[in-house]
């Protein structure tokens, strides 16, 4: 097993739950539950289902304009109770309401001889007809794959990037797991010529039965365990861009379903109603309610609406409402403090109190987990080029010379800067004393440039 | 606090956008956030923002250099004093020093803060931290006995056409308190150069600051001797030139403090200490390599690296105007490239050229036009060392 | 005629052009040339006469002086002499001779003006240093061309440092030669210096005083025989 | 009418919209050298502005006999004799002026407004227009030689036009003249300086529509 050093991790500290296990509840039945045509990058939804439509589980909900074959099957039975647009008329929630005695779909379960024996064209034709094919994300741009891709590489991460993400050892430690990934592995090598399962190293004494099957060990702090991080490490040349990579619950699922014939309908959510400590793991319908979920762990709802409440981590998240739906491939809800004072003298203040990476702050002389909120502490300014950024960028970029070639439109430029490289994590919008907002623009750019001059 | 906070709030509708005097909104922006950190709420990710913002970081750069600042102040009185055999002691010093320094700082600010508020109004942009940093170190470079409208017109002269030609902060290629001086340098030399300037008169002092001669330790030269030995006949013994105690640029006499400062801003990582250690290690090599060669000991040419280093506004130079971010290069093989040049220039400017002997400015602001040059390069470079992305 | 069929016939037509066009063209220029010549070499020799009248102190150039006023005074007072190495006076002029002008007022000679050739900090410094009849007494200098920091070393074209000149003698008091020189600074009591021998620097320009006082010395050495006559009293051949 | 609207924009457009030094930059070498003084930038004008004149005035003449590919070398002897004549009338007329010119009438020839307006406009248009935009051009050029002239004489000299204009007890009351303007970077800061406010005033400039467009 090989390890992989990061070389410009998240430095503050963050809460870590230290239970060997750590609990798990289970939510009762949510009222509602969504699908997001929207959450799907660059996916042009056709929708298959009107309003008030009764509809199983199984049924296609709606299909890839790019695509027609790539589609997204509901996960439970039930009532189309609404249909809700965004900005662009873009639609943003299928709201499903589901019926109580909703059965899953039922498809011949295979066994793992039936699975390694499988040829390419069947695994594709099989992945789409159960819906899983959509869950996979191929690089640089975390696209669905095109069918006639013939990946290089395959990168599966045991966890998933958010640093509040749920713990692998609370995945594995469920009935059927290791099984679940042996075959979603063997699905997996069929479509990459080399498959890579990584698990970060805190994690490791906690899922020793499934050792032999992890090939490299990562550092344990934030964006080491985002799969295109791991494939700035590995790879070796160009052709290994394209790499393959799912969420790791998605490719557990997939396991299942292939195995059981059935897709799981639930999903391991971290639910965490104050920053400063580690929360509580969920397992829940998929795309339950936002306030559903938390309200299982915390009893009063309506006092977290004060708070930011983030999906899926605080570094590429999305600001939830209380209402709306888990999207699919989120799995935590933190919820964080809104408001800062405006602090009086505060740019010299001496800062004993302060989370930071500068070392302008006393606070860097302990390593206690401060409390975080969700404020910008500061105005936008020009950049002054003091190239913070590139001391946290994970993938050794130069952001602020990719931003300045972004706003100035030279898209080429950023491009040969290894603008695609660029995993999104964050990390230089955080720590920018500028407060721009390099990752947005970066993310702005690659996605123009990738509908404009990649897909037509 | 609570009276300023109600004051600013009271004050607010004026300047917003339909108010009276929404045209001066950078002004009223900038009183405000002086007092109160803006902390405004993230709507897009990353949800959690450093603590660090550019104000901070711009006054870390002004808390380096307030020991600077005050012992130019002090070091004024104590040269006067020495000078003229009056009102020499501690109290007087400083006093004296306050007197003759102190205005100078106040019309440096008071002028390049005009500036600033007119283009961020012009350009309804905010007023920018960098000037605070620019109005002050443009001070130390000069001699105390520098006339005020001189300084005036020298800091407009940084800020308009070092910044603001440029499309202001962020943008200027040049390092805008250095192109101040070099301005005042070249147009005054008068008042710049020369053995007259550095030493002002205390009699005078309430009509015209007047001066009296003496020499700045890299003029010192004569045909015979060895330089440690004439320097230390003229008065300049290595730990005068170190601590700072001779007649020379405000705040550029005194080694120790500056690169105090500079150790400061390594540690606090305000400014990177690839660029300060890259001029200390360039310019020992390049002095070392003219001492081998040398035939001439009475020259700075066999001075070698120690006099270098603490004298003639090096340490000034290297950890307060080579650091300004935005002219340095932005890569890291680029910022050795660039301090390693910067302190090699250095001596060449001294040893070689006979004319402008104080070489660190020159050797800045040359850099700083190279400074996109040595970023291209660099970036080519460490592309080329990456897996391509497409 | 030459044999030009193997040319193109717009080829053909192209040099003919060429040759009217450039035929005229030397028409014109020549005619300029050599109509305007006599004219030209007049400026080029009244701009030489005024800057000698300028060192022996006959004209202020502060104001600007007649073409006629300095022809006339250059004719009346001013004759240009051809040197050889000792001092004596030759007849005709060599490449290796030495130029002196004498300025004679009534047939008495008042002083005489060496022409300056040094080296300055940033390139030539060229002008004249007239001195008196005594051989040893500086009357006037003046520089008309160089190429200093202006401000700086660009102050040694100014009235004032030419005034400075005025009065100071190349020889010290026992009657040695030993040149002016241009001090560092102010020249005080307190310097060191020797007041009779040195004049005020410019504050700042120590370099292009330093070349300047090299100058001046290589080129008074030059001349020296000539000083020593004119100490002496021997005026043979000047008359 | 509309002939003589046409013949005041030929003329007008090279001394504001097209300036040469200010919009395209070009003639700066002799810019930065002869401005030091009002008097040399003022002849100076006057020599470019009759040899970009005259010589448009040639060419557009010979433009219908001149053959195209020796067209280049005809410009040039015209332009290259025009330029020698008015160097031996100021050498014989104005030495003074002409000693501190000293080389640039002579650069006068690879001064690329003259050539640059006879291949660009003389070459193709009537004697008349062709008179107008060379007599433009070289006043556009001479407008902001002595504009630089003015401001490095008066900056750096206390002087216009040879006259000391900034009294004597200025100077005593601690002011002095601005070395920098004396040296040749002085022309570069003025100039760079004059295009940055041309720029930035609308009106006067034709950047909108300029080349980035």
């Amino acid at each position: 097993m090989k390890h992989l050093k990061l070389k410009n991790p998240f430095n503050i500290p963050l809460p870590v739950d230290t239970h060997r296990a750590p609990e798990v509840r289970h939510a009762t039945a949510p009222p509602t539950i969504a699908v997001s045509p929207s959450h799907f990058r660059y996916v042009k939804p056709r929708l298959l289902v009107k309003m008030l439509d009764r509809i199983k589980a199984g049924t296609p909900l709606f299909y890839d304009k790019r695509d027609p074959s790539v589609r997204l099957l509901s996960p439970v039975s039930g009532i189309v109770q609404n249909i809700t647009f965004g900005h662009r008329r873009c639609i943003d929630e299928i709201v499903i309401e589901p019926s109580p005695n909703g059965s899953g779909p039922y498809y011949e379960p295979l066994s793992m001889d039936q699975i390694t024996r499988l040829s390419r064209e069947d695994t594709i034709e099989l992945l789409k007809t159960r819906g899983i094919w959509p869950f996979i994300h191929q690089f640089p741009y975390k696209d669905i794959p095109k069918t006639e891709l013939n990946a290089k590489l395959a990168i599966i991460c045991l966890q998933s990037t958010d640093p509040f993400a749920p713990l692998p050892r609370v995945m594995i430690r469920q009935t059927g797991t290791r099984d679940y990934l042996t075959a979603a592995l063997a699905i997996m090598s069929i479509l990459a010529n080399e498959v890579i399962v990584a698990a970060p190293v805190s994690e490791m004494p906690y899922v020793n039965h499934i050792r032999e099957l992890i090939t490299h060990s990562i550092h344990d702090r934030y964006p080491a365990s985002d799969p295109k991080v791991i494939l700035y490490q590995v790879r070796k040349h160009p052709g290994q861009n394209t790499a393959l990579s799912m969420d790791i619950q998605d490719f557990l699922d997939m396991g299942a379903c292939l195995l059981t014939g059935s897709m799981p309908t639930t999903r391991l959510y971290r639910i965490c109603s104050d920053v400063t400590a580690p929360g509580i793991h969920v397992l829940a319908q998929k795309g339950s309610p936002a306030s559903f979920l938390l309200s299982s762990v915390c009893s009063d709802v309506s006092k977290l609406e004060q708070k930011n409440i983030v999906a899926s981590g605080l570094f590429s998240g999305r600001l939830a409402q209380i209402h709306s739906h888990m999207r699919h491939f989120e799995s935590s809800l933190v919820c964080i403090d809104r408001e800062y004072p405006e602090e009086p003298f505060g740019f010299v203040a001496p800062g004993f109190e302060k989370a930071s990476e500068s070392n302008t702050f006393l606070s860097r002389v302990t390593s206690r987990i401060y409390n975080l909120d969700s404020t910008v502490h500061g105005e936008h300014r020009p950049c002054i080029n003091c190239g913070y950024c590139q001391k946290k960028c994970p993938v050794e970029l130069f952001p602020q010379f990719i931003m300045k070639a972004c706003l100035a439109g030279e898209e080429e430029e950023a491009i040969e800067l290894g603008m695609l490289d660029c995993t999104l994590c964050g990390l230089c919008s955080f720590v920018c004393p500028s407060k721009i907002e390099l990752s947005d623009i970066i993310e702005q750019a690659m996605n123009q440039y990738y509908k404009e001059r990649v897909t037509i | 606090m609570k009276f300023i906070k109600d004051m600013l709030d009271k004050a607010a509708p004026e300047f917003a956008p339909e108010g009276r005097f929404s045209r001066f909104n950078a002004l009223y922006t900038a009183t405000r956030t002086f007092f109160l950190l803006p902390s405004e709420s993230l709507t897009r990710a990353p949800f959690f923002r450093d603590h660090l913002e550019l104000k901070r970081f711009m006054s870390f750069v002004i808390l380096a250099l307030i020991p600077v600042t005050l012992f130019g102040i002090y070091n004024t009185g104590l040269q006067a004093g020495l000078a003229q055999d009056t009102g020499q002691g501690f109290i007087s010093n400083w006093v004296t020093g306050a007197r003759i320094v102190l205005p100078i700082i106040l019309v440096s600010y008071a002028v390049g803060f005009f500036w600033e508020i007119l283009f961020a109004t012009i350009r309804r942009h905010e007023i920018t931290e960098g000037f605070l940093v620019t109005g002050l170190l443009f001070p130390l470079t000069l001699p105390a006995t520098i006339p005020l409208w001189q300084v005036a017109l020298g800091i407009s002269f940084g800020i308009v056409i070092g910044k603001e030609v440029f499309g202001g902060t962020g943008r200027n290629l040049l390092n805008p308190a250095l192109t101040a001086r070099a301005f005042v340098f070249f147009s005054y030399p008068g008042s710049m150069s020369g053995n007259l300037v550095w030493i002002p008169s205390i009699k005078g002092l309430d009509t015209a600051v007047d001066a009296i001669t003496s020499a700045t330790p890299l003029a010192v030269s004569s045909d015979q001797g060895h330089i440690t030995q004439l320097l230390a006949d003229a008065g300049f013994t290595l730990s005068n030139l170190f601590i700072g105690t001779y007649p020379g640029s405000i705040g550029g006499t005194t080694a120790l403090l500056c690169y105090a400062g500079g150790l400061f801003l390594i540690i606090t990582r305000i400014a990177n200490y690839r660029i300060i250690l890259g001029g200390i290690l360039g310019l020992s090599l390049t002095a070392i390599l003219f001492q081998f060669w040398s035939d001439a000991p009475s020259t700075w040419m066999s001075a070698g690296p120690i006099l270098h280093l603490i004298s003639g506004g090096f340490a000034l130079g290297i950890c307060f105007m080579a650091t300004e971010p935005v002219s340095a290069p932005g890569t890291d093989m680029g910022r050795w490239i660039y301090g390693l040049s910067i302190g090699s220039l250095t001596v060449v400017l001294r040893v070689v050229n006979p004319a402008y002997v104080e070489g660190v400015m020159l050797a800045i602001l040359f850099m700083n036009i190279f400074a996109p040059l040595i970023d291209h390069l660099t970036l080519k470079y460490s592309i080329s060392k990456r897996v391509p992305n497409a | 005629m030459l044999e030009l069929s193997f040319l193109h016939k717009d080829q053909l037509r192209a040099v003919r052009f060429a040759a009217i066009v450039s035929f005229i063209s030397c028409m014109m220029i020549t005619a300029a040339s050599s109509g305007l010549k006599h004219r030209q070499l007049e400026n080029i020799e009244l701009d030489k006469q005024k800057n000698i009248l300028k060192a022996a102190g006959l004209i202020d150039d502060s104001k600007p002086v007649d073409k006629s006023v300095i022809k006339s005074l250059f004719d009346t007072q001013i004759t240009h002499l051809a040197l050889d190495g000792e001092g004596q006076a030759i007849a005709a002029p060599t490449p290796d001779s030495l130029n002196l002008y004498l300025h004679r007022l009534d047939s008495r000679i008042i002083s005489f003006i060496i022409p300056i050739d040094s080296r300055g900090l940033w390139g030539k410094i060229n002008g004249y240093i007239a001195l008196a009849a005594d051989g040893e007494t500086v009357v006037g200098f003046s520089i008309y061309s160089h190429s200093e920091t202006p401000g700086l070393g660009g102050e040694i074209e100014k009235q004032w440092f030419s005034k400075n000149f005025v009065g100071k003698k190349i020889v010290n008091a026992t009657g040695q030669f030993v040149s002016v020189a241009i001090a560092k600074g102010k020249v005080t009591p307190a310097s060191g210096e020797v007041e009779l021998n040195t004049v005020d620097g410019i504050s700042g320009a120590t370099l292009t005083g330093k070349y300047l006082s090299e100058g001046i010395k290589i080129i008074l050495e030059q001349y020296e025989p000539v000083s020593v006559r004119f100490r002496q009293g021997d005026y043979t051949g000047f008359k | 009418m509309q002939k003589l609207g046409y013949l005041w924009d030929t003329f007008s457009k090279g001394i504001f919209k097209e300036n040469p030094v200010a919009y395209q930059v070009l003639g700066i070498c002799s810019a930065l050298a002869v401005t030091v003084q009002m008097k040399t930038a003022f002849v100076m004008g006057v020599a470019l502005t009759s040899v970009t004149a005259l010589s448009n005035l040639i060419i557009s003449l010979l433009r219908k006999q001149i053959p195209s590919n020796i067209r280049i070398i005809v410009e040039l002897v015209v332009i290259a004799s025009l330029v020698i004549v008015t160097d031996q009338i100021l050498k014989a007329f104005y030495y003074d002026i002409s000693k501190q010119l000293s080389v640039f009438v002579g650069l006068i020839i690879t001064n690329c407004i003259v050539l640059g307006r006879a291949e660009a406009f003389a070459l193709a248009n009537p004697p008349l227009p062709s008179l107008l935009d060379g007599i433009g051009n070289g006043l556009g050029y001479s407008l902001i030689l002595i504009l630089v002239a003015f401001f490095r004489e008066f900056l750096g000299s206390g002087k216009i036009f040879g006259l000391a204009v900034i009294p004597q007890s200025l100077y005593d009351a601690g002011y002095s003249n601005m070395g920098l303007m004396v040296l040749a970077p002085g022309a570069f800061f003025v100039i760079g300086f004059l295009v940055w406010l041309k720029n930035c005033i609308p009106g006067i400039s034709s950047e909108q529509e300029g080349p980035n467009q």
